[in-house]
């Protein structure tokens, strides 16, 4: 299913969670696994295979960590 | 006593703050002379944030010092910024989950902690300055970690009970890694 | 693959300041990309307030000044006067707008200034640490109505979109939000709207845009979205309240 | 006696409740805003007037109309705020309305920093404002002193139909420490000249316009009265080890403890320094400089700017001993650096 | 014999300094008539402005200040704060109201605040020697307009009356004229309300009052009056705006 | 050279059109409104920019506007206007943006009186507003001089990077003496760094902020060095009869004519009088005190105030001689008056 | 026919002739004879026959020198 | 010639600004020094004004004096106000016909016309400074009255024909009267 291809610049991502919370295919979550250099779990991918590639959570992304490319 | 002056720094949002409000009250409790400068900037967003806090006996000339004693550093801009500025042979505490690079002085006696972690682990991600403060106080004895918890409810005066306890808990698990590993 | 969303280029990639979740970081963005979309930057100069936006000079990739609080739009009209086929916009907060560039925002748009406000309502101080704006909401509790603000002690908050679309010389007065991605793309459209109002010389022009301070408001940026539909929508309607043809 | 911890500006705050202050006028800014938020949550228990004003402008402007009904009235600001007072604290001084102005200072010039400073020191003491007016200064040095001083500005205020102004390090204004809370103030001066409704009285007006020059005049030589009174009666400095001092440092505000700090090391290593404190800025302490010089051979001026007290104290030396300056901006030098700096001069002068 | 007319007694017998003919004597003593009516002379403070009414403060027979140019809102916000049974009134004219006090009109009326406004639009600045006012109408010339205002150099005359009806903390806001008798006691009778307004504790209150200025519109007083009729009432019109209940 | 009569506010204006001046931005008032009125019927013709601003805060923002575009822009106003422009002009210091302020001044404080006045020389000299800045501040004596140093400073404010402060009695603006126009002027600096639209070069960016406070103090001190610079290369003075004077007049502006007249006076009754008109009032000529205190044994500071300038004596002399002061206010002395008073002051000290 | 009577304060008048253009019954004119201490020909009841005593030159005179008496 | 210092003074409406000013321009069209300095005070309205206007062979030093040489007056304010001001044996051009007193003192040249009566009869009231002026210029020829009636035109450049030619009428009429009565 996935057409869409998105890229997080986690070092630049503060764990507001907007992208997670508006991706219509709940794609995204946190990363409870690294801590970046601002002091956030950053927010990933969790399962790619879902992402369509809309580019809403760049659209809410506050902080320009996300990339989106689609087909 | 001769005075102590001992630095508190990290990122606005790790409750540096509260950390040397929380030990100038005790000490204050403990009846010592005490001073908390804090380096402020709420016009500001997502800088980094210390603060200073004096303990002493006798009146308190000077509350501030570009050398101080101490220092508690909860991350690595904060290391980078104030490792030089401690007086030799001083004391300074790092927090190991944030800080990703070793201290280079090697006069200092070093603490590391994993504070972080430690909150984390204790379901308390908030928590992490309160176990810094606890392993600090218990390891230096800048105020007497007994009489500390003594003044525990009176420190926290205002607060929610609740809130007091989960600080109070965070502050043990401090003393107690303290305690283990230093 | 083709590229869905990028930086823009009329943004410099440093950090922003701004706290998590802080609607600042989208509004800069989309002002970028309008930048980009209508070949300005080259053209751009852009004026920060004094408020959580103060460094916005640092973000954008084309010329800045950076305004004493409230002052903005008269250095705006200062650089439009003598610059008058270039693009020249201002970026405030509502205590900057609202609260001490009171005199300053309606004169501009008095004199129908051919410059375009980027007015970031976000019902408090943000950057001075939460205290009351003009724009508060009846019962808002901030560090100075820490009683909630009551009506009659210090009035109602005040709807500078309906206030600023009496005066004739306003050309273009909308007001949007961006509490989801469809009013993030509806905010876009008005100030693209806007920057035309300015490029074609129709007099002065204002995109109000409701934003959150997560921080100050004591929520999390979630949160603070919800009240932004629950709560500010309903005192501030959205809508275009000007338009000059 | 027993002691609370508390913010210089809460501090200050707490002194200005209970020197009997009935409203607070004031426009946000940082370092100052604690005051402005205390006064928010307080005032209202005595049934006293918060109000944000829409700018500084505007609240100097608010301080005008209340002080004018007689009551006890303030504002706060820093730098940029206290800049856009001027016109309203030119206007107060005239019409002889007392009131209290707070300045939690801040660097400049412009938007600047918000880190300490004592930039604005010709501001405050040679009127910032047209014309020739002057505001009573005080500058505390310890968060003890942000509340005596409130409660001591409000008195001088009223005593003197003057503007007071509390100039003080940011740094001072943010940072704690313990203090003594004061008894609250009970005895108020009568102001038969207020602006209340004039039942049983005839109309009172306070106006600032003397368009006759003659009247113009005579109300400049009124008011250069008044100030040659306070600077006969109310110069205040505090002297430490100053009387066999050959090196004297001269530092306000919280400056002047880390002088304190510098001027004991250097006792320790032999060299007779001495510290004198201004306490009034304006009016400056003159006569403490004067006697000092009996034994000084040099002044060193300490400030938290580019050197601007240094000619209050050229002023009153006159000649009869150096002045020399040192500074920085944005920082409060620590006693280290100011120790050093002493040591430096002391060689150099042979002292 | 019964009296008719009498000067009042909240104004001294003192000469006014206004020139032959200036509407501004009329105002004064309406608004002395109407403190005598209502008995509220002992509770009254008033504020004057920087303008041609400066000097206001020698012929009301009250308590009186005099305000910085365009501050007298904030200064009876002062007072009015402190004495909230007295009566507070500000005079002030276009150019103090409308231009550099904008911020406190607009503040004051958007709190709500407690006090009386008369405000005297006479489409210029008088005591300064006839330069351009915010509410200039198009057109006219002035010494800082010297070719006429024109729109696209300056924008349209600000419609005060209309823009403080948008706030909500505005319980009464009314424009008149003095240009012949019956409009004089119209201009008496919405004083007598927006004094009422303020007594009932309401809110804001003002009433903008058009004015001549013989001298700087370079007509003797009767064309001024004619003026009034022919030129400001079109663009100004006469009516209430906002009636609060 | 045919001379063309000018009121000393319409030869500024006029001066300030030969020297390329392409916008105006100010707010009425009196005595300097005429300024203004010039500009509106004057500017158009070169297609240069008047408006009207809301207010003076907006007058000076407008200033900084458009100053940043690299254009010779003023504004003009008096005493509570200068007042209400502070910060901006703190603003403006800070960002080094060259333009010319007026200030055609009246009797203050507060209202006042819109009589000529000197007593807004400390909010000059000083930097009313907040932080370690300076303007340049020039005092011109006659019409001719109006439009002399409307030229001139524009030349400085764009050579050194500064707001240039002309301040002028209202009588020098109001009166009507003959002048020679000057050429108009033709060669202007070059201003990279102003913000026109980053077309072919990289973003200019404007601004006084500086949160680092290492970067604050390296901006105070770039600013400082400025300052110092412009102290070694601008102060100016005039000198008349100061060769072999025991007794030094000193005043400037209009007054300094009054002064003149009265050292002729003194001349002919045997009294070694002389006169040292400041030129510049920042940086004050403190050179020209120091080589007259060889002969002279007494300064008189003359001033349409209560004592200002006189401190910048003092500190020029810093002992060598004594300094007194005479003054008045909302009048210009006659020469009459300040002859007696010269005969007083000589009668007294034996000269 | 005259119900009214009205009293000049001459020192007052600045000769706008606000109160002979509206006085209805055209009671009203200046004095040509007479210069006031202000420099004016004041205002004066020219027919006192006329005057009802309306008040009307009262209410518009903006220099308080009208008294109106009526029957 | 010394320096001569004139004082015109009197209401703001009578022209004493404009009086003042052409006397300035007649002298420099003659080739003197001369400078014109008003009390201003557009500010105030309703108030009295007046001018010192001063004439001089030399550079003009002061252009300020508290004691001319000469003053017109055409109130009973202005009298009063500055009639004791005059230089010992000066003189005092008065209009009679607003000023209802005598002068008081004796040292000096009293010269008096009745200005507004006489412009009144010419059909041109704002014409009385004018008048004033021709006589006074006529009488005291501070700057000669054929060489003004020369540069009339050049004096009021940018005025109306009809106006140059009312207060030219009204000028010679002062010379008229100063010639028949003085
Ligand atoms: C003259 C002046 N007054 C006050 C301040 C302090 N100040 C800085 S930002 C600010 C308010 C910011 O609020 P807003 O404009 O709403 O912007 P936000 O931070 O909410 O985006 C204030 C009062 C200042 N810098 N200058
Ligand atoms: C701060 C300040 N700016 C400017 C002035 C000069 N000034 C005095 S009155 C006035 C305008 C008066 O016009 P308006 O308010 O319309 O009153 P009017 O005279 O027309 O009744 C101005 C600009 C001043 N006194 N103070
Ligand atoms: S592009 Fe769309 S689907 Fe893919 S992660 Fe982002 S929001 Fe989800
Ligand atoms: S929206 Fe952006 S900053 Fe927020 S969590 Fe997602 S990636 Fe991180
Ligand atoms: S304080 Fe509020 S407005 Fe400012 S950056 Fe943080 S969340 Fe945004
Ligand atoms: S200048 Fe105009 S407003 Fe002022 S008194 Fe004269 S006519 Fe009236
Ligand atoms: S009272 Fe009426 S009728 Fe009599 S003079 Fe006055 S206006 Fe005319
Ligand atoms: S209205 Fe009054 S001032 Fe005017 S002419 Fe009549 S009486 Fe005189
Ligand atoms: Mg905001
Ligand atoms: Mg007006």
């Amino acid at each position: 299913m996935a057409k869409g291809r998105v890229r997080f610049y986690s070092d630049r991502c503060k764990a507001c969670e907007l992208c997670i919370k508006f991706c219509p295919k709940g794609a995204l979550g946190l990363d409870k696994k690294n801590i970046n250099a601002l002091g956030y779990h950053p927010a990933t991918v969790v399962d790619p295979e879902r992402c369509t590639g809309c580019g809403t959570c760049a659209l809410m992304c506050p902080d320009l960590v996300i990339e989106v490319e689609r087909e | 006593m001769a005075e102590k002056q001992v630095l508190f720094a990290g990122f606005g949002g790790q409750g540096v703050l509260s950390m040397g409000q929380f030990l100038t009250h005790a000490a204050l409790s403990a009846g010592k002379h005490v001073s908390w400068v804090p380096s402020y900037g709420a016009e500001m967003r997502g800088g980094t944030a210390n603060c200073l806090v004096t303990i002493s006996d006798e009146e308190i000339s000077s509350p501030v010092t570009e050398n101080p004693l101490m220092a508690v550093i909860l991350n690595r801009p904060s290391l980078d910024k104030f490792e030089n500025k401690i007086k030799p042979n001083g004391t300074l505490v790092v927090n190991s989950s944030l800080v990703d690079r070793e201290p280079e002085r090697d006069d200092l006696k070093i603490l590391k902690i994993p504070v972080n972690k430690l909150a984390d682990e204790l379901g308390n991600p908030r928590g992490a300055n309160m176990i810094l403060l606890g392993a600090y106080m218990e390891k230096t004895q800048v105020v007497e970690v007994e009489r500390t918890l003594e003044y525990f409810d009176v420190i926290f005066k205002g607060k929610k009970e609740e809130i007091i306890q989960k600080n109070k808990e965070a502050f043990l698990a401090g003393i107690e890694y303290a305690r283990r590993h230093w | 693959m083709k590229v869905v969303a990028k930086r823009p280029e009329s943004l410099y990639y440093k950090k922003f300041h701004y706290c998590p979740g802080c609607t600042h970081g989208i509004i800069h963005r989309i002002i970028a990309e309008c930048i980009d979309e209508m070949e300005l930057r080259e053209k751009t100069i852009g004026v920060c307030p004094v408020g959580c936006g103060v460094l916005a000079y640092e973000y954008f990739n084309c010329d800045m000044l950076e305004a004493a609080h409230g002052r903005a739009p008269a250095i705006a009209t200062g650089i439009k006067r003598m610059l008058q086929d270039n693009f020249v916009f201002t970026y405030q907060g509502d205590g900057d707008l609202a609260s001490i560039g009171m005199a300053e925002i309606v004169h501009a748009s008095a004199r129908g200034e051919n410059i375009t406000v980027i007015f970031i309502n976000n019902t408090i101080y943000g950057m001075t640490g939460g205290q009351m704006a003009p724009t508060t909401l009846i019962g808002q509790v901030t560090t100075t109505s820490p009683y909630g603000r009551r009506p009659e002690l210090t009035g109602y908050p005040i709807r500078m979109a309906e206030l600023l679309a009496t005066n004739e010389g306003s050309a273009y007065i909308c007001r949007t939000s961006v509490h989801n991605p469809a009013h993030v793309l509806k905010t876009k459209k008005a100030i693209k709207k806007a920057i035309q109002t300015q490029m074609e010389k129709k007099g002065f022009s204002m995109v109000e845009i409701l934003s959150t301070c997560p921080t100050n408001w004591g929520m999390n940026p979630i949160e603070a979205l919800e009240r932004v539909e629950r709560e500010m929508i309903p005192y501030f309607p959205l809508g275009e309240f000007k338009v000059k043809e | 006696m027993e002691k609370v911890l508390m913010k210089g500006n809460e501090a200050l705050a707490e002194g200005a409740l209970r020197a009997g202050c009935k409203a607070y006028f004031g426009y946000p800014i940082t370092p100052s805003s604690e005051i402005a938020e205390y006064m928010a949550r307080k005032l209202p228990d005595s049934d006293g007037v918060f109000l944000q004003a829409e700018s500084e402008i505007a609240a100097i402007n608010m301080v005008y109309g209340a002080a004018s009904t007689g009551a006890r009235v303030m504002t706060a600001s820093s730098g940029p705020g206290i800049s856009l007072k001027q016109e309203g604290i030119s206007y107060i001084a005239e019409a002889e309305l007392p009131c209290l102005i707070i300045n939690i200072s801040r660097g400049g010039p412009g938007l600047g920093g918000i880190q300490p400073a004592q930039s604005d020191y010709f501001q405050a003491t040679r009127g910032g404002g047209h014309g020739d007016y002057h505001v009573m200064v005080l500058a505390p040095a310890s968060v003890q002193e942000m509340m005596d001083f409130a409660i001591e500005g409000f008195e001088l205020a009223d005593k003197y139909r003057i503007p007071v102004m509390i100039m003080a390090e940011g740094t001072l204004g943010q940072m704690m420490e313990p203090i003594i809370l004061r008894e609250p103030v009970t005895k108020f001066y009568d102001k038969p000249w207020a602006t209340t409704g004039c039942k049983g009285r005839k109309p009172n007006v306070i106006t600032t316009l003397h368009l006759p020059p003659e009247e113009l005049e005579q109300r400049n030589k009124h008011l250069k009265n008044k100030y040659d009174e306070i600077k006969s009666k109310e110069k205040r400095a505090e002297a430490f080890m100053v009387e066999d001092a050959e090196l004297v440092l001269v530092a306000f505000g919280l400056m002047s403890r880390v002088a304190k700090k510098a001027v004991i090391e250097a006792r320790k290593n032999g060299i007779k320094a001495g510290l004198i404190r201004p306490i009034t800025l304006w009016p400056f302490p003159d006569q403490h400089i004067i006697e000092a010089a009996e034994t000084a051979k040099i002044f060193v001026s300490l400030e938290i700017n580019m050197g601007q007290m240094v000619e209050d104290i050229k002023l009153a030396l006159n000649g009869r001993a150096k002045a020399d300056f040192y500074g920085r901006i944005g920082v409060i030098p620590n006693p280290e650096e100011i120790t050093k700096v002493v040591f430096g001069i002391a060689e150099r002068e042979g002292l």
